[in-house]
């Protein structure tokens, strides 16, 4: 009995000792990160984020996502770059000629290199932008390229790359002939896909771009020196870069954790300099505690969180009853109590930062009383009674819970306000996404983030019925007309006029009920300082620095 | 026993083969495709893509090209990852995952054992019920509430441990303990109800009657019979735990194979969907294989050639 | 010695009738099963929390005024309080009307799971235990295939394909939980199949669907019950497993596993929304294990023949 | 003679839900060195938890000694620890089980469970007791030894394996053998050919052995005296030849008397013993086996009959040996067997009060 | 002599057939049983005794033989009528009276079973009767009607299931070892039962056991079996005292009797098969020494055992 006990005693203390072994290990180890972040707190300029997934290239071509472009944007750097305001601004050009029918554009280079000391010549750019329009390639954002002369058709395989409408008349100058007159071309030219690509690694080797080491070579501010796949991705400052000097940071080590509280507790823990948008996420539900004790920064971005009607669905093809349910939500609400982002509610298309009086919108938030005067109107249309007589509509989300919230919250506003039914139907995101674009729908959740700083952008889905964005299956002749109009106008002011014009129309006839305009929401070291983020939400890092 | 083992690799190439063709078909019905995205591709651009990974042939050619594959060992391109191979995503993550795995069985088989011989033991006294209190509470506590908590305790509260990533030891601990909870409840109980069952085995009497220790009767006479069930339960076990818990993974930052078996799904990323599946229905055939051979050898009695013995 | 008398020395023989006579009073199997289970306090315990825990999914959202799926966004994330006994939830729904209708979905999916499972799994397991031979090996080889699919792989096919709903969820759970009911409900039948008992009806010329309705799965229902008490939590626990990774339910329908995956994040600031659901789960999956654990001992046939 | 054993008086209950079963009430007996005294009864009277007590190898709890002692060359066992136990286990009282297949560890090897007992009681090396297992294997009769110890339980016929046991029963010379139904499970042939076995050890090794049994004709063939137990109590106890040919109890009577032997007819009825032994958690009052005896006293349903001496070593427990009790006969089959033997006393002498 | 209720010709039971491990448990066996006799079968466990018994009651289809029942054939193809009218004709009674009973039914529905399956009782209430008239020709009453087999001896058991068996009023019932698993005392009962049965409904007992004096006592003949052979078939007495086959010789040597000083004197033989020294082509089969008294043995031997057989 007693060397039961014993041994039962010495199993126990084996098992407790393991604990502390391994307890104590952690401990040395937790310590001596602390240490660093305390030191680095006073010297270093070595930034720690999260990138949240391995992105899907780190090839300037075939980057497609955010993260890939959150990670290229630093590396890389086009023609223009967006400034601290959001103007682009001449980055790897030193001096821009446009043509007076803005088809030709004229770059000259400055005197750049690339990190590996090769210098920065007009091939690149003839090299990168060929290569992406070729559809041997499979860039899937080759598109952003069909802007270029011919980009669309040698894409379609219809002609050849080397017809592309860019030219290096000399190693420092870049000649590029555009399809049609675009107001906005310096905008894409900040964009990833419009970056170099160092032209003799990459004709030498065509895997150049798929880890860190000699091959991979960037001309931005930061270069990649490690790549641990579906790890984590260091940068270091790029010596070679031409700007070097504003420079600040020595390191970006960018974590791959696909967990929003993980993210916050790593950043609360001291793991994490940054946490959150635009390449993390924080988690939702402690936005209000965020905001509470001030950590919480915001901002808002070019991006728009809308319902979708499927206009041929009825009764969703009464216009009537499409603006008693958009008027009837009561916006407000939802980004003070559901979202609590500080989103801005939204009763336009395009957000305010292309159109300044969309901070207002077209009608009122939660207009309950011109809302059932749409239903009552509606359902006169419709020939019924009262809105209990309404079939049930289905509101379609993709699983998510952020979506789900606000999709509770506009069933039971939708209910209180109109006595209307409905019915939530969650999808996994793939089968939603193909539903909603077969118009396998009545009512669906949908965002658009803008790809460039232009209202052309957010009209343009829903200029054609089949256009692969619009959904809705809602198309409207003088709506067309003004955005195929626009697209020659070369005065901006006209311009802009025709695009609120059309906008206008769209919000007539209501095939979306807009609900709140994007934000960034993030927490950061507060000792990190000048971290751009654009208007379209990118982050740019190359003036940051930790004082 | 060389007849025993070939026998037993045909039944799983056949299963394998099985398991791969309702895979292959059940991932086709689900609809999206790779590259179905929030931001519709231009249709020319869907083509191109479609005809550059074969998605345009015909399924019995994709089926049988992907056959040929598999045999060579080659899963192919990830469409998610564009710079990355399903092979090297396996490579990659398995390793991770591996010695994550590994912990957690390690503390799972360790403590899930002694609490059971404990509880056994002391059948019916206070040691047996905290024994099998804690069991069941591993048990009972679902993993991502419990990988929530040991985050939030040993990492928040405490600082003992990181948050996440996977670097040192130290940041393999409470994702080893929130992995190997479960299973330590379950080894728990199992060891406990067999140790049980052997301890009223006639030859246990023997033992006692020799003048054998309860020690030495212990752990000569009943241990290695009490672990047969628990060995039979490591097979699946263990193939489940070293191919990586989503959950895990995903709470603590983890870079293993776990999140690709998941994510592949939502990515509709069909390459690495195969891949991951062939390769962990070929540990889970592979371990469960071996996990017969180990039970012929601790258990005499069961020849391998024939199978159990009828009579 | 006493002197004792005479006449206390006649022969008074035996009566046969007494000889026969049993004396304890008549115990049927499960009679006995239960007041050995009885004996087991953490297993009586368990039907006790059980009992409270399927009153409270009963009435439990009857016992306050608020209505479960009702939003109040000026009241979100409240902690308990005497308005609120559970707190409110992140669209200002009342916590405890939401953890009792969920605690209605956890156990109607834990049942329904179980029971499925009995059906799919008694038949195919006495199939293949009785027929044994080919029969038995192919049908076991389909169940190990199954086994050998990757779960999650099935289970997110099955809701991408059929949708995410409660039947949906209920299949999900089904797919491969009937696989352990088969092998056990084998296992069972392939061991009582050669008892004499068994073999004495086919003598008696008893039909197939006879013995197993009357011979094989009454006398494997000992290990059946017990596989269904550990069912019913495993299908709890992998509810909440399949709403961590957003397979969950259709709201405003919530299930402790939603809730609980919900309330995750907020752990820190909210720990209610976690404790709540978290705490039934565990108690729920807790109180049928034990259950399971104390059925399992009082079937126990070891124990019984000690006595 | 000296004697090795005595028990006296020895009570052992076993709690159980529902109550307390009284598996042993008082059982006293004397064992000498190098005899074998057998022990019959049918199951549930007790026989095997006497002998296993006699080991302490019952389980406690649920069992539980209440009473009496048992004295091995004068030390009382009932005292001693597990650890002091440990001592006399496999060393100086050992014991074979019913069933071989079940009795021995079917994941170790056979050599290995035998010189389990060498090394813990005899200080050999692992060498010496490997070469000793070898021995004691070839000794029990078990051919091809040095092959037969690297084998496994299952590898082994049953006879081979119930003689494996009787080697590992015997490994460390131990003074006193209790074999529990050693032949039960096995073949007739087998049966005979164990037996043998046993006899010829126990003359090469002078050990006394307690031989459980219900096979009358395996007492015969062993026993020097036999015990004869029910519920509980042992009712008679003598020589092998007194219980055979001289028998006074009444159970002992229907034993012998439902057994055919090979030259009783088919004509006539065997005498069976009507209705089953007894409940006892709660044992009758009286004479336990009254509810089946048909020669049944009126007295037997009220107090335990007292302990008669018939002869220096023949005891019975029935009331049918007072001077009071009307003289019957016994049955039929039995009553062919009677002789007068001449060791028998004129009357039977109340020795024990029965209480 | 008494006409042929059963024959039984060339009957072979082969398990496993054509895999490393056939056992030939039955390897053609020949006999007869007459109307009214009880024929005794002995032998070692694994000699085929039991499964001779179960291959004629068709628990086992047979590998090759026949079995004639009054003539018609019982094996073979058959209409599940015609199979339902052999069951009621011919009974099993099993050895183990804790395994034969089906301890979640009650005794009578135990016993009313094959009358269900029959639909031999009009009404419930003429089944209660007839199981309770059932109860009381084994010696149990209508109290125990409602109990469930768990509360009952082993001997009570044992005669339910007497009672189950005669519940369809068979001719010929198989008793297999059915008292080697109960007392001593017990067994008379059974036995006495089984002969008063005998006597009162004129039934034939095949009687298979290994307790030979039993054996003997009941049986008119007896067979002795030897590894799946019919040995030795003779009347009883006959067998007893004119063993010829040297494995029945040893068998009986073998069996100990309840009387000291026989067990002093008696000197058992040793049967070794090899002794039989056959030649290849030699044949070996039953012939006949005396009337009745069949041996398993060739030309030679008969020629041997002729010259040593006492009248």
């Amino acid at each position: 009995m007693k060397k039961s006990k014993l041994s039962l005693l010495l199993v126990l203390s084996l098992v407790l000792s393991m604990f502390l072994a391994a307890c104590s290990g952690g401990k040395d180890n937790a310590d001596g990160d602390k240490g660093k972040t305390d030191s680095k707190k006073k010297v270093s300029q070595e930034l720690r984020l999260n990138i949240k997934t391995e992105p899907f290239s780190l090839h300037p071509g075939l980057a497609n996502d955010s993260t890939s472009g959150g990670v290229i944007r630093q590396i890389y750097e086009g023609l223009t770059r967006i400034d601290k305001d959001g103007k682009p601004q001449p980055a790897a050009a030193e001096d821009i000629k446009v043509s007076d029918d803005l088809k030709t554009y004229t770059f000259k280079l400055r005197d750049a290199k690339w990190s590996n000391g090769d210098p920065v010549i007009a091939e690149d750019f003839v090299y990168a932008w060929q290569w992406a329009v070729d559809p041997a390639n499979q860039s899937q954002y080759a598109y952003q390229l069909y802007y270029v002369k011919n980009g669309q058709a040698i894409n379609e395989g219809k002609a050849k790359p080397e017809t592309l409408g860019v030219k290096a008349l000399d190693d420092k100058t870049l000649e590029v002939t555009l399809e049609n007159p675009t107001p906005y071309f310096l905008e894409l030219t900040a964009f990833y896909t419009y970056s170099p690509v160092n032209s003799k690694i990459a004709k030498a080797n065509k895997d150049w771009y798929k880890d860190a080491g000699d091959q991979y070579t960037s001309n931005g501010p930061f270069k990649m020196v490690q790549w641990e796949h579906s790890s984590k991705i260091v940068l270091e400052k790029n010596e070679n870069y031409w700007d070097a000097d504003t420079v600040k940071l020595t390191k970006i080590s960018m974590d791959m954790i696909n967990d929003n509280n993980t993210e916050l507790n790593m950043f609360k823990n001291g793991e994490l300099d940054w946490a959150g948008m635009p390449l993390g996420q924080l988690p939702q539900d402690l936005l209000p505690q965020l905001k509470k004790d001030g950590s919480l920064h915001t901002q808002p971005i070019a991006g728009v969180y809308w319902y979708k009607f499927n206009t041929e669905k009825p009764p969703l093809n009464n216009v009537n009853i499409r603006k008693a349910l958009a008027y009837a939500i009561n916006r407000k609400a939802i980004v003070e109590n559901v979202t609590q982002g500080g989103q801005i509610p939204a009763m336009a298309a395009v957000p305010p930062s292309m159109i300044k009086e969309n901070e207002q919108g077209y009608f009122k938030d939660n207009d309950a009383a011109k809302a059932k005067e749409f239903l009552a109107a509606g359902l006169k249309d419709l020939g019924l009674s009262d809105a209990s007589k309404l079939p049930t509509i289905t509101l379609s989300y993709n699983t998510d819970e952020g979506h789900q919230k606000i999709a509770q919250a506009i069933q039971d506003m939708w209910k209180k306000e109109l006595g209307i039914n409905v019915k939530l139907e969650n999808e996994e995101w793939k089968v939603y996404i193909s539903k909603l674009h077969n118009g396998d729908y009545q009512v669906g959740r949908m965002g658009w983030l803008g790809d460039f700083n232009d209202p052309i952008n957010f009209l343009e889905l829903f200029r054609d019925k089949k256009g692969g964005n619009n959904d809705t299956n809602w198309e409207n002749p003088k709506f067309k007309q003004l955005l195929i109009d626009s697209q020659t106008e070369s005065d901006p002011a006209k311009r802009l006029q025709m695009l609120k014009d059309a906008e206008a129309i769209f919000m007539d006839e209501m095939p979306v009920a807009p609900i709140y305009f994007y934000t960034n929401t993030w927490v950061q070291d507060e000792n990190l300082k000048d971290v751009v983020i654009s208007g379209l939400g990118d982050v740019q890092f190359k003036w940051a620095h930790f004082e | 026993m060389v007849k025993y083992i070939s026998k037993r690799l045909l039944y799983m190439i056949v299963s394998l083969l099985i398991i791969i063709t309702a895979t292959f078909f059940l991932m086709r019905i689900a609809p999206g495709n790779p590259f179905t995205s929030e931001k519709k591709l231009p249709p020319e651009i869907e083509a191109n893509l479609n005809e550059h990974y074969g998605l345009d042939k015909p399924w019995y050619v994709q089926y049988g090209d992907y056959l040929v594959r598999i045999v060579q060992w080659d899963f192919g391109p990830s469409f998610k990852y564009e710079s990355r191979t399903v092979n090297d995503l396996i490579n990659d993550g398995f390793p991770v995952s591996l010695t994550l795995g590994l912990e957690a069985i390690l503390f799972a088989v360790a403590v899930g054992i002694v609490l059971g011989v404990i509880a056994a033991l002391r059948h019916n006294k206070w040691q047996d019920y905290t024994a099998m209190i804690i069991a069941v509470f591993g048990i009972s506590v679902p993993s991502f509430i419990m990988a929530t908590f040991l985050q939030y305790i040993f990492a928040i509260k405490l600082g003992l441990f990181p948050v996440a990533r996977w670097e040192t030891f130290s940041h393999t601990v409470l994702p080893a303990l929130a992995l190997g909870a479960t299973p330590m409840a379950f080894i728990a109980r199992l060891t406990r109800s067999s140790m049980l069952e052997v301890l009223s085995n006639d030859y246990i009497k023997t033992a006692k009657a020799k003048g054998l220790s309860r020690g030495a009767m212990i752990m000569k006479h009943t241990i290695r019979n009490a672990l047969l069930p628990v060995v039979s339960y490591m097979g699946p076990l263990a193939a489940g735990i070293i191919t990586g818990s989503f959950v895990i993974e995903k709470i603590f930052g983890i870079p293993g194979l776990g999140s690709h078996f998941v994510l592949s799904i939502s990515n509709r990323d069909y390459t690495v969907i195969m891949g991951v599946t062939v390769f962990y229905s070929i540990l889970l055939l592979v371990s469960i294989l071996l996990v017969d051979i180990a039970y012929g050898l601790i258990d005499p009695r069961i020849k391998l050639a024939g199978g159990k013995k009828g009579e | 010695m006493q002197q004792i008398s005479k006449e206390k020395f006649q022969i008074v023989g035996v009566k046969a009738s007494d000889a026969e006579k049993i004396s304890k009073p008549s115990l049927s199997f499960w009679k006995d099963v239960f007041i050995r289970f009885r004996k087991n306090k953490l297993a009586m315990f368990g039907i006790v929390l059980l009992i409270i825990l399927v009153f409270m999914a009963i009435f439990g959202p009857y016992m306050t005024k608020f209505d479960y799926a009702s939003n109040d966004l000026m009241n979100t994330n409240k902690p308990p309080s005497s308005t609120h006994w559970f707190g409110t939830d992140d669209l200002g729904r009342d916590m405890f009307a939401r953890t009792w209708q969920g605690a209605r979905i956890s156990l109607f999916i834990g049942i329904m799971a179980a029971l499925i499972d009995f059906f799919i799994g008694v038949a195919w397991g006495g199939i293949a235990g009785y027929k044994g031979g080919r029969v038995d090996e192919i049908m076991m080889r389909i169940a190990d295939i199954l086994y050998g699919v990757p779960y999650l792989l099935l289970v997110i096919l099955l809701m991408v394909v059929l949708g995410a709903n409660l039947t949906t969820m209920i299949i999900a759970m089904t797919i491969t939980g009937w696989i352990n009911m088969a092998r056990i409900v084998r296992g069972e039948v392939l061991s009582l199949k050669n008892q004499e008992y068994v073999l004495a009806a086919r003598t008696l010329g008893a039909s197939v669907s006879r013995i197993m309705g009357r011979h094989l799965i009454p006398n494997a229902m000992g290990s059946i019950l017990v596989t269904m008490t550990l069912t019913i939590p495993s299908a709890i626990f992998t509810e909440s497993f399949l709403s961590f990774l957003g397979l969950g339910l259709t709201p405003p329908l919530a299930s402790w596993g939603t809730m609980a995956n919900d309330g995750l994040a907020s752990i820190q600031y909210y720990p209610w929304r976690l404790f709540f659901p978290a705490v039934l789960i565990a108690l729920t999956i807790f109180a049928f294990n034990v259950i399971g654990d104390g059925l399992r001992d009082a079937l126990d046939p070891r124990l019984r023949n000690k006595e | 003679m000296d004697k090795i054993l005595e028990v006296k008086d020895l009570k052992v209950s076993f709690q159980v839900y529902g109550g307390e079963v009284q598996a042993v009430r008082g059982v006293s007996f004397d064992l000498f060195k190098g005899e074998t005294l057998a022990v019959v009864g049918e199951s549930g009277s007790g026989k095997s938890v006497l002998n296993q007590t006699v080991m302490k190898l019952i389980p406690m709890p649920p069992g539980k000694i209440t009473g009496g002692q048992i004295l091995f060359h004068g030390e009382d066992i009932v005292k001693k620890t597990d650890k002091e136990m440990e001592k006399i286990r496999g060393k100086e009282i050992s014991m074979i089980f019913q069933d071989p297949m079940t009795s021995l560890n079917p994941t170790m090897k056979v050599g290995h469970q035998i010189t389990e007992v060498l090394l813990k009681h005899q200080n050999m090396s692992s060498h010496q007791a490997k070469e000793r297992a070898v021995e004691l294997l070839r000794l029990v009769g078990i051919p091809m030894p040095e092959k037969r110890i690297n084998q496994y339980p299952h590898e082994f016929s049953g006879g081979m394996r119930q003689r494996a046991m009787i080697a590992i029963a015997l490994a460390a010379n131990p003074s006193l053998l209790i074999a529990d139904e050693p032949t039960t499970a096995l073949d007739v042939t087998i049966q005979a050919q164990i037996l043998e076995l046993m006899k010829d050890l126990q003359k090469k090794m002078d050990t006394s052995i307690i031989f459980i049994t219900h096979d009358l004709g395996v007492v015969a063939n062993v026993a020097d005296r036999v015990a004869v137990m029910y519920a509980g109590q042992i009712v008679e106890i003598g020589t092998v030849d007194e219980i055979f040919y001289d028998p006074r109890h009444p159970y002992t009577w229907g034993l012998l008397a439902s057994m055919p032997s090979l030259d009783s007819s088919h004509e006539e009825e065997l005498t069976a013993i009507p209705g089953t032994p007894p409940d006892l958690t709660h044992p009758p009052k009286g004479d336990a086996f009254a509810a089946r005896n048909k020669y049944a006293l009126a007295i037997d349903f009220e107090e335990e009959p007292p302990l008669f001496q018939v002869s220096e070593t023949h005891f019975a427990k029935t009331w049918l040996l007072h001077p009071d009790a009307p003289k019957v006969e016994p049955p039929e089959a039995v009553k062919r067997r009677m002789r007068k033997l001449s060791s028998t006393f004129e009357k039977p002498i109340l020795v024990k009060e029965g209480n | 002599m008494a006409e042929k209720l059963l024959e039984i010709k060339h009957l072979k039971q082969y398990f496993n057939i054509g895999r490393p491990n056939q056992v030939k448990a039955v390897d053609d066996v020949t006999f007869d049983i007459y109307k009214g006799e009880t024929l005794g079968l002995v032998g070692e466990s694994g000699c085929g005794k039991s499964t001779t018994g179960r291959t004629i009651i068709r628990l086992y289809d047979a590998t090759g033989g026949q079995v004639l029942f009054n003539g018609e054939d019982v094996h073979g193809k058959k209409s599940k009528s015609e199979l339902k009218k052999f069951n009621r004709k011919m009974q099993m009674i099993f050895q183990d009276p804790y395994a034969s009973l089906n301890p979640r039914m009650t005794v009578a529905d135990i016993i009313a079973e094959g009358i269900d399956i029959h639909g031999l009782a009009k009404g419930k209430k003429n089944r209660m009767e007839r199981v309770y008239q059932l109860l009381e020709t084994v010696g149990l009453n209508k109290e125990h009607a409602n109990r469930y087999p768990h509360e009952f001896s082993g001997g009570q058991r044992q005669r339910i299931g007497i009672a189950r068996a005669l519940a369809v009023e068979p001719e010929f019932i198989i008793a297999d070892e059915p008292i080697s698993a109960l007392d001593v005392s017990i067994q008379a009962q059974v036995v006495n039962l089984m002969k008063k049965l005998q006597r009162e409904k004129g039934l034939t007992y095949l009687f298979i056991a290994h307790d030979l004096s039993m054996v003997k006592y009941i049986s008119d003949r007896i067979g002795v079996m030897y590894f799946g052979k019919m040995v030795e078939l003779a009347p009883a007495d006959e067998l007893y005292k004119n063993a010829m086959h040297p494995y029945t010789k040893s068998l009986l040597s073998a069996i100990p009797l309840p009387d000291p000083e026989s067990e002093r004197t008696r000197r058992r033989i040793l049967y070794d098969p090899a002794a039989h020294h056959y030649e290849e082509n030699e044949k070996v089969e039953m012939r006949e020494l005396a009337p009745g008294h069949l041996v398993f043995c060739s030309e030679k031997e008969f020629e041997q055992y002729k010259t040593q057989y006492k009248k």
